[in-house]
């Protein structure tokens, strides 16, 4: 079984038999014309609609499926008696849709509303004719069918349009993009980048929340002291005894030794580092306390 | 053999399965070496020229260049798949359609000139398609969502813009209304009735709005892609 | 244009997005229209030899021929797919920051300030970027680890010491901050948010990254979208 000559667009309209219950990727039915196949009825295929109104009634299912909409039943009747739109005969086209949907009821059709509404409107417009018109009102009144032609043709459109759009070529029916596997690929993933900004908004952030908490204090040091802190503390972190006097470099003068000593004072009031001195006067020492 | 312009075009639309644009194909090269868009245009020509008698070709879509395969192969190359291709119902089509060529519309809008409901699921399949999208609400009463196609419908149905959408059929007028009752209208009444198809629309919404929410109801869940059954007639 | 095997042939291949066994080509036609294994193995041949000087070639694997890119052009197409540099969350910025202003910190003092807790995954990331290290254990029951930022942290951010880092006291004035600096700030909800706001190189190839990562279906995930949830933050 083979499928894509059937997918070929111009087999929409070639009228070949198709079986409903077989799924064969041709383009929806189209009942306007009068030789298109609709139904199987007792397995024999009913391939014209029918010319007077009577239809199978095991078929009446499938032939209203054939039509989307009741404007499309009310095309088709009117297609079929050879009519412009235009020149709608409404009576003649009310009564053959009112047998239709009578013929539904008698079959306890679920009825869509849509179509009793559609009846309704034909009735309605039929009355509107048949009525006597004065010639006061006659001016103004327009012609009652115009509405509903008017809705009718519009319908038609976009009927059409949808039929035009089926019947275009795309992807997966009569197109395929066309792909080649990749080469291999050593895709790397870029780090995060990160504006200073980022980080210094995120802190305003935080701050700004944590002073929302009235028990916290935060207090920060200058960062200078906070830097030399971490740069003690890993100087610190092998162990064992660093002299005193070795954290302080000369070469950074006056300033340097200020930030270092401040350093060690906020590592002792955290209890982050441990001072020795054996003797008076004798050489200071300094450990991390935790180490 | 050479890895030239070209060569790297062409590597990259095979390798990537979907339409690139010239503004994504810049992007494969690092600034310092990277064409400009005249010199990766000159590319594709040269990539497109290269097709020649190949199963393939260049094609223009609305999101960029594609490799697709040449439409006269597709009695052979669609048997490739047992499956059939999805196959939508008219009422999804028409749908499609209407917002295709009337959009941005709401789905009343829709149901008013079809005159029933659109199912959901209609609209579901459509927006999951990628389509159709919502571009905004209409500013009236429960601020209904308002439908667009999306690029990828244009590229699904091998078009670079909805300019290429065939076009709709012209309106007739309405002056030429004979009555088939033996009602001929009066001569006079032929100007109010020859309106143009624009401004009968308004008209005409206004009753088919009241119809549509008339008969506005639930839809029966079907299956989309199945046949034509979508609409209420059987409930 | 002709139809032939080998136009037939190159569609499919490339149509299948799989390799396709002499087997299967061959099942593409009709029996009474259908090549002998011999023609079509002439026929790869030809498809083979057709593509010299292009951007792809056909190969041979186990389940049959495929057309591949060649590997020479792997570096531009490769970064059809790089990947969008994902994005810090929040919770990294602030601990970030609080390391840098307050180091040496322990975690359980950057959750005490934040009031949240602070996930693993965090600390990970930014001891893997080499941001921040251990430089002691406090001294108190389970000996957290103190952390500060390195000369790595510095280098990045083009800063000769912390000295340069704005004082706190601005900080505290982040209106009147990011007023100066013209930023926007990140909305409350997102963490991924807080972008910088100029249009340059990075920012334009990014978006074409995040294209072609949406048009793909595949987001790139953020390194640490679970510290995101891990975040308990609710305002």
């Amino acid at each position: 079984m083979t499928n894509s000559a059937e997918n070929a667009p111009e087999e929409g309209a070639t009228g070949e038999p198709e079986n409903p219950a077989a799924d064969t990727g041709m383009p929806a039915l189209r009942p306007e014309q009068g030789e298109m196949p609709f139904a199987m009825v007792r397995g024999e295929a009913v391939t014209e609609l029918p010319k007077d109104l009577y239809i199978p009634p095991q078929a009446l299912e499938v032939f209203l499926d054939a039509f989307e909409v009741p404007l499309d039943l009310l095309l088709y009747l009117i297609r079929r008696q050879n009519l412009d739109i235009l020149d709608i005969d409404v009576a003649q086209i009310t009564e053959q849709y009112m047998r239709y949907v009578e013929l539904m009821d008698a079959m306890q059709f679920e009825l869509a509303a849509e179509y009793l509404l559609m009846a309704a409107m034909l009735a309605e417009i039929k009355s509107r004719m048949l009525l006597p018109r004065s010639s006061e009102v006659e001016d103004d009144e327009e012609d009652p069918r115009a509405n509903l032609v008017r809705r009718l043709q519009e319908y038609e459109r976009f009927k059409k349009a949808a039929e035009d759009l089926e019947s275009m070529p795309r992807l997966e029916r009569e197109l395929w993009q066309a792909s080649a596997a990749p080469p291999d690929l050593r895709l790397e993933r870029p780090l995060p980048e990160v504006d200073m900004r980022e980080v210094l908004l995120a802190l305003g952030e935080v701050l700004r929340r944590a002073e929302m908490y009235a028990s916290h204090q935060i207090q920060m040091e200058s960062l200078s002291t906070r830097e030399r802190m971490s740069q003690v503390l890993e100087t610190l972190a092998e162990g064992g005894f660093v002299p005193f006097v070795s954290l302080f470099k000369p070469e950074e003068g006056r300033l340097g030794v200020v930030v270092t000593f401040l350093a060690l004072m906020e590592l002792m009031k955290e209890s982050l580092i441990e001072l020795v001195q054996t003797e008076g006067f004798g050489p200071i020492h300094i450990k991390a306390k935790s180490e | 053999m050479e890895a030239g312009l070209v060569q790297i075009l062409e590597g990259a639309l095979l390798a990537a399965g979907e339409p690139l644009s010239v503004q994504r194909m810049a992007l494969l090269f690092e600034e310092n070496e990277r064409p400009s868009k005249e010199e990766i245009r000159a590319a594709i020509q040269s990539v497109e020229e290269r097709c020649e008698d190949r199963g393939y070709e260049l094609v223009q879509v609305a999101s960029g260049y594609r490799f697709q395969v040449r439409q006269d192969l597709a009695t052979w190359v669609g048997r490739l798949w047992q499956e059939r291709p999805a196959r939508y119902s008219r009422a999804l089509m028409e749908t499609l359609s209407l917002i295709a060529y009337r959009q941005p519309i709401t789905r009343g809008e829709i149901e008013e000139i079809r005159g029933v409901a659109v199912s959901t699921n209609i609209i579901k399949t459509l927006l999951e398609r990628e389509w159709v999208r919502v571009v905004g609400h209409r500013d009236v009463p429960g601020r209904p969502a308002m439908y667009a196609t999306t690029r990828q419908f244009l590229d699904y149905f091998n078009l670079k813009s909805l300019d290429q959408l065939p076009p709709l059929a012209e309106i007739k007028e309405l002056d030429n209304l004979s009555g088939e009752l033996g009602l001929e209208l009066p001569e006079q009444t032929s100007d109010a009735d020859a309106e143009p198809d624009e401004g009968g629309e308004a008209s005409q919404s206004e009753t088919a709005a009241e119809d549509a929410a008339t008969a506005d109801g639930e839809q029966p869940e079907l299956e989309d892609a199945d046949d034509a059954q979508q609409d209420t007639r059987t409930d």
